[in-house]
């Protein structure tokens, strides 16, 4: 059994909006009672539909913000309340990939800059130095030195992914959090993309914190998956088990309304009625109970425990599961 | 069957600094009617100019259609006047676009926006109008109708705006609606909602649907037939299952390969080399030639003919002109 | 909505004060003894004293502010020093005369900039767009004084059209107000013209071209009304040159008003009416932002909505 | 066509051609005519403020009683004023005046104005609302009349034009400031920056303040020409420089007695405020067709 290298337990988020264009203050919980761990050298995907707080996951275990609940561990440190100056460390550990490309990239900043700016920030390589590392990791991503004395927007979207991952590994971080890494980009580049995720998780033992929206894409690079809905993880498991044997009513409406590639397999959707509430108002009770197919009373008043599923490492937060 | 739609080497370009650019060389496809055809491609692939062609919504633009037919009934949309085309747009073809959140306008009441076309093209009286607007409004699904049309757009979400735009566009009737990435914005579980209805209204109506997208999930689950572009050019056209057990061109292929599917196990996914290439530098010959598994000397040379197959199917690529090569186009 | 007023208002007093003190400390930064000025040249040091006396300019500073800000609470905006008449009595007479003016100026240059603009926009790179932005980009180039000097020269004193000064009857208001609204024109004109371009290639444009719409229907209906939202708030900001240029445009044409009086003032030094004057400017300018702020959440549903 | 070649194992193609921001912007830069005339025009303007008095024809502070109020003409190429001054020599002389005037209080307020917005913008929180709230009572004087009241107090001279004119540029520039480094502080590559641990004084000068250098370049261009016009409008006024001054604006003001009569007087000067002001404009516009991201991808 492998280390674990995150673990994050009751996390919590709120954000005060302003309500209006007067004084009194909405608060937005994007985040709400979110613990899932991830081993050494395992991928866990964080899925869900926009708005149920996943990237706002990834924000807080980066640190981009501060959680206002709950513990982040990560490699044996509790990060979650630490102050910038503390978090330097951690900084040099994870590394966050994001989903624009075209964004996330500094255009006014050659490649050489851009991947070696961890470096500069954290070590006190010379110039020199740090462009003969930068030259090496560029080779380690699919491309080259030729490269490197570019400006990013002279790139197309997929080659501007490989120069953020190059970013993300040059300080040989443990965790590499992807917010959506690919889903900016053609479907063509984009298994260049994942193909090229997996060989360097394999190559550098890298642990993965994987954002998506896109079950099919989950599927393929995770280990383990949370389905998250709300702010909340409705349902956690490895990844066989989540999709062939969803518990919650909410993953299997989400994996039967993906289109699958394949007019054979047309078939009959669980369509979920209306639209995702708005999480400033969140539903009482289970949050997902005004859209269940299958809801019952006690769901709009309760809160649903999670539960234990069917196998190990499965869990399910919803009335209908007997534990 | 009967064809509602026949475009024939339709080329558009536009124009910047004086330089003419060509993004559509010469596509060809069809459309029948009751038919729902997708149009698959990737970014640049000019599918969407595809679309706007049809539309020959080219103002504001420098766009142009420098060449080919678009053969709509009876009548070449190439050549018509711009107000003969306005009593098409919105009349018999219809159009809804990718961004539910952009494509209404923010400062005018939902009913208002929603009458426009059918006041000017039904030509009823406000009561009526009205009347039809609400019944539009319901059949796309949305609850509270008769409140709706007093609200602006910013107070829905972007699954409801999407209903108001294929409400407006179904509104007059038309006889072809052209979907560009109607879901391509919205969350999964609303995409199947959206999906659902488009294909319900289908086929109530027996409507003609040109179905514009870069998912193949999507195309599967909803159209007849299938055309593929790359680089501007028609490159497949297949019937739906046939495209998706046996496709022809390897890029095609690689396309299909691409996608992770559910379910299926795959260590590696396969992968089309390269990237999509800029339209202002395009190589020479078969477009697709550097990216390209099954590449001959001949593909850097000359660009494929579009070759004729069995069931209906064309394939523009090299591989396949020794099989049916008396049959070119 | 009210609510919003409200809170506007309320956000104004806090402004209104500061920039009451700001005036009153430092109109008394000027150099130069008023007392002395008031007594004259000959005064002999006596004299000057009870003067300043009389004038309560020997009183600490803060007490000075104490009932000037008592005054002002009165409706009583002091004394003038030059003319010992109450500023209010100066005002009176001024007051609507340099409304009138920045009115007249506002309202010409809405429509013929937003008329320029608009056309411009529409035409873009055509022989309108081009004459459009040919014009507007010299209007804001012109200095006002010139710009009134060359028309008082060709109107006024070679053809004899409109008088060369004062305040007497509509002619007179004809070239001031070109003068003072040629600038703000431009920059409407220039600002429209840039902000219809943006609307025009938003998504909604392209759904009412689908729709089978008209550009005649299209560009007023659809494009304009948005693209207006923006200019408004523009619009307001602008009516500041409108205050400040009044100054300048008072003292070309002689005209009678507030601006003219402000720049006679300082030149004697006139305390309480240049602090009333600034007072005056001050407020009127963020009353005009009031409104337009108010005008801006009637156009945009959003914020209407939302309150 | 071209040259392309392929360069690694990922097989991806980029042309040759080394792309540089510099070449970048002369290229667009050159596309923009008018502009590039303009700016053709402003460089001669700087040369001529520089080399002004070695190269007048005439002394342009001597009186010269026998010449007064000479129409233009081949000994007085812009005609002589009141004095008898060639107004041509005085122009030349007084353009180092307004080109300085203007230079510098415009990049007073746009150091002190980019810094506040700066910090504002990046830090938000009290110091944001304090320095917000100050520059609304700023905005609370309408522009010039702000001048006209600092000149006012501290009296008229060309110094305190500078001073004047620069402390009314600072609120402007601090909006403009603040709300490009807001924008930016929401871009992904700040975050990324955040993510990596990088300081505030790295986010803000490597990531931010290059942001903004588009439309501050923009604003400075075109507030170079309000500062031209502010200042001359306070020399007209009288509270800028003294009468004998080359001053354009102090030598518009000294002609307007003799408009009717000799109306060059007053049309030299006039002329030379309008081209230059009208040069910076265009200039600005320019700029902001090659700077402005909004505008760039059309």
């Amino acid at each position: 059994m492998s280390n674990t290298l995150l673990k994050v337990s009751g996390l919590r988020k709120s954000f005060s909006i302003p309500d209006g264009m007067f004084g009194k203050k909405k608060l937005l919980k994007a985040v709400h009672d979110v613990s899932f761990l991830i081993p050494e050298g395992k991928t866990f995907s964080l899925v869900g539909e926009s708005g149920c707080g996943k990237s706002t996951t990834g924000r807080l275990i980066s640190r981009l913000i501060a959680p206002s609940e709950g513990e982040i561990w990560i490699d044996g440190e509790e990060i979650s309340q630490r102050k910038e100056s503390q978090l330097k460390a951690m900084r040099k550990k994870v590394q966050m990939i994001f989903q624009d490309p075209y964004a996330s990239l500094n255009p006014r900043m050659k490649v050489r800059d851009i991947v070696g700016e961890p470096l500069a920030i954290h070590t006190k390589l010379s110039k020199a130095e740090r462009n003969k590392q930068v030259s090496e990791i560029l080779e380690v991503v699919g491309l080259s030195e030729y490269h490197a004395h570019r400006y990013a927007h002279e790139f197309s979207g997929g080659q501007r992914q490989r120069i953020g991952i190059a970013r993300a590994l040059i300080m040989k971080p443990k965790l590499i959090i992807a917010d959506e890494p690919v889903s900016a980009l053609d479907v063509s580049i984009q298994s260049q993309i994942l193909n090229l995720l997996k060989d360097l998780q394999a190559e550098f033992q890298l642990t993965y914190l994987f954002i998506s929206h896109d079950l099919s894409v989950v599927e393929h690079i995770s280990d383990h998956i949370g389905v998250m809905y709300l702010g909340t993880i409705v349902e956690s498991g490895p990844k066989e088990e989540i999709f062939s044997n969803p518990q919650h009513p909410y993953t299997k409406a989400l994996l039967s309304s993906i289109p699958i590639p394949d007019p054979r397999l047309r078939r009959e959707r669980i369509i979920l009625q209306g639209d995702l509430p708005s999480p400033v108002n969140p539903p009482t009770g289970c949050r997902f109970h005004t859209r269940c197919p299958v809801a019952m009373d006690i769901c709009k008043v309760m809160e649903p425990p999670v539960k234990k599923g069917p196998t190990a490492d499965h869990f399910v937060a919803c009335h209908l599961i007997e534990s | 069957m009967e064809k509602l739609l026949q475009i024939e080497k339709l080329e558009t370009e536009f124009t910047k600094d004086k330089q003419a650019l060509k993004i559509l060389h010469g596509v060809n496809f069809h459309i029948n009617k009751g038919e729902v055809l997708g149009l698959v491609g990737e970014s640049g692939s000019g599918k969407s100019l595809t679309s706007l062609s049809i539309m020959k919504l080219f103002k504001g633009t420098s766009g142009e259609i420098s060449g080919g037919r678009i053969q709509f009934n009876d009548q070449d949309l190439t050549n018509i006047s711009e107000s003969d085309m306005r009593k098409i747009r919105g009349k018999q073809i219809a159009m809804i676009f990718q961004e539910p959140m952009t494509s209404l306008n923010p400062v005018m009441k939902i009913g208002e926006q929603l009458l426009e076309p059918i006041r000017l093209h039904l030509g009823l009286k406000e009561k009526q109008a009205k009347a039809h607007a609400v019944s539009i409004l319901k059949k796309v699904g949305i609850p509270r109708a008769e409140e709706i049309i007093n609200e602006f757009p910013h107070q829905l979400s972007g699954g409801m705006r999407q209903r108001i735009m294929i409400a407006m566009a179904i509104s007059c009737n038309p006889q072809l609606l052209i979907a560009d990435e109607p879901t391509t914005a919205l969350d999964v579980t609303i995409q199947a909602q959206i999906l659902d209805l488009m294909k319900q209204l289908q086929q109530k109506e027996n409507m003609s649907v040109l179905l514009i997208t870069h998912d193949l999930g999507v195309v599967a689950e909803m159209c007849d037939r299938v055309v593929v572009m790359y680089a501007g050019r028609v490159v497949e056209e297949a019937d739906v299952f046939e495209l998706f057990e046996s496709p022809k061109h390897p890029y095609t292929k690689g396309l299909i390969g691409s996608v992770p599917k559910l379910g299926q196990k795959k260590e590696k996914l396969d992968s089309i080399k390269g990237n999509v290439p800029d339209p202002s530098n395009l190589p020479k010959g078969c477009k697709f030639a550097p990216r390209c598994n099954n590449v001959m000397p001949i593909c850097y040379q000359e660009e494929p003919p579009d070759l004729k197959l069995e069931n209906g199917r064309s394939c523009s690529c090299w591989l396949y002109k020794e099989e049916r090569g008396d049959i070119c186009v | 909505m009210l609510q919003y007023i409200i809170k506007r208002i309320l956000e104004m007093i806090p402004i209104l004060f500061i920039v009451s003190i700001l005036i009153f400390f430092f109109t008394h930064l000027i150099p130069g003894d008023p007392a002395r000025l008031v007594a004259g040249k000959d005064a002999t040091l006596e004299e000057v004293t009870i003067i300043r006396a009389e004038l309560g300019l020997d009183k600490p500073i803060w007490e000075q502010y104490g009932s000037y800000m008592n005054h002002l609470f009165h409706g009583n905006l002091g004394t003038s020093l030059k003319t010992g008449l109450p500023v209010m009595d100066l005002f009176v007479d001024r007051f609507m005369p340099s409304i009138y003016l920045t009115l007249f100026s506002m309202v010409w240059a809405l429509v013929i900039g937003l008329l320029i603009g608009t056309l411009s926009a529409v035409f873009k790179n055509k022989w309108p767009d081009y004459f459009g932005m040919v014009t507007a980009v010299s209007g804001i180039s012109l200095p006002g004084f010139w710009l009134g000097l060359i028309l008082i020269q060709i109107f006024s004193v070679q053809l004899g059209w409109f008088p060369t000064g004062g305040a007497e009857g509509w002619k007179s208001y004809v070239l001031p107000s070109i003068t003072l609204g040629a600038g703000i024109m431009s920059m409407l004109a220039r600002f429209t013209r840039s902000s219809l371009l943006e609307t025009l290639k938003a998504d909604f444009i392209r759904t009412g071209r689908a729709k089978g719409l008209k550009e005649s229907v299209v560009i007023p209906k659809h494009a304009l009304r948005n693209s207006l939202i923006p200019v408004v708030t523009i619009a307001g900001l602008q009516f500041g040159f409108l205050l400040g240029g009044s100054v300048v445009v008072e003292t070309v044409f002689s005209f009678p008003g507030m601006g003219r009086l402000l720049i006679d003032s300082i030149a004697f030094r006139d305390y309480p009416v240049i602090q009333a004057e600034l007072l005056l400017f001050s407020l009127e300018f963020i009353l005009v932002n009031l409104l337009v702020d108010i005008l801006y959440s009637f156009l945009n549903p959003k914020i209407r909505y939302v309150a | 066509m071209e040259l392309s070649k392929t360069v690694n194992q990922s097989n991806t193609i980029i042309t040759e051609k080394k792309y540089s921001p510099l070449k970048e912007f002369w290229k667009n830069w050159k596309r923009q005519k008018t502009a590039l005339w303009a700016s053709f025009f402003i460089l001669l303007l700087i040369i001529i403020a520089v080399v002004g008095p070695y190269i007048a024809p005439y002394d342009p502070y001597k009186p010269d009683y026998n010449s007064m109020l000479q129409g233009p003409g081949s000994k007085h190429f812009a005609g002589t004023d009141e004095y008898g001054r060639d107004i041509f020599s005085r122009l030349l002389v007084g353009s180092r005046i307004s080109l300085s005037v203007s230079f510098l209080s415009v990049f007073l307020g746009a150091i002190v104005g980019t810094i506040l917005g700066l910090i504002s913008g990046y830090f938000g929180g009290w110091l944001d609302r304090f320095i917000m709230r100050s520059s609304d009572v700023m905005f609370a004087f309408p522009d010039l009349l702000l001048a006209i009241a600092i000149v006012a107090i501290l009296g008229p001279g060309l110094n305190n034009v500078v001073i004047a004119v620069s402390i009314f540029s600072v609120p402007s520039f601090a909006r403009l400031v603040r709300g490009a480094t807001l924008e930016a502080k929401e871009t992904v590559f700040v975050e990324a920056a955040k993510s990596m641990g990088a300081s505030h004084f790295r986010i803000m000068f490597q990531h931010i303040l290059p942001e903004t250098l588009g439309s501050l370049i923009v604003f400075i261009s075109m507030r170079i020409g309000t500062a031209i016009l502010a200042a001359s409008s306070l020399s007209f006024l009288g509270l800028g420089a003294s009468p004998e001054t080359p001053d354009w604006g102090a030598m518009l003001s000294l002609g307007r007695d003799y408009l009717g009569t000799s109306s060059h007087v007053v049309m030299m000067p006039g002329i030379a405020i309008f081209l230059t002001v009208l040069a910076f404009n265009v200039v600005g516009d320019g700029l902001r067709d090659v700077l402005d991201p909004k505008t760039k991808n059309e």
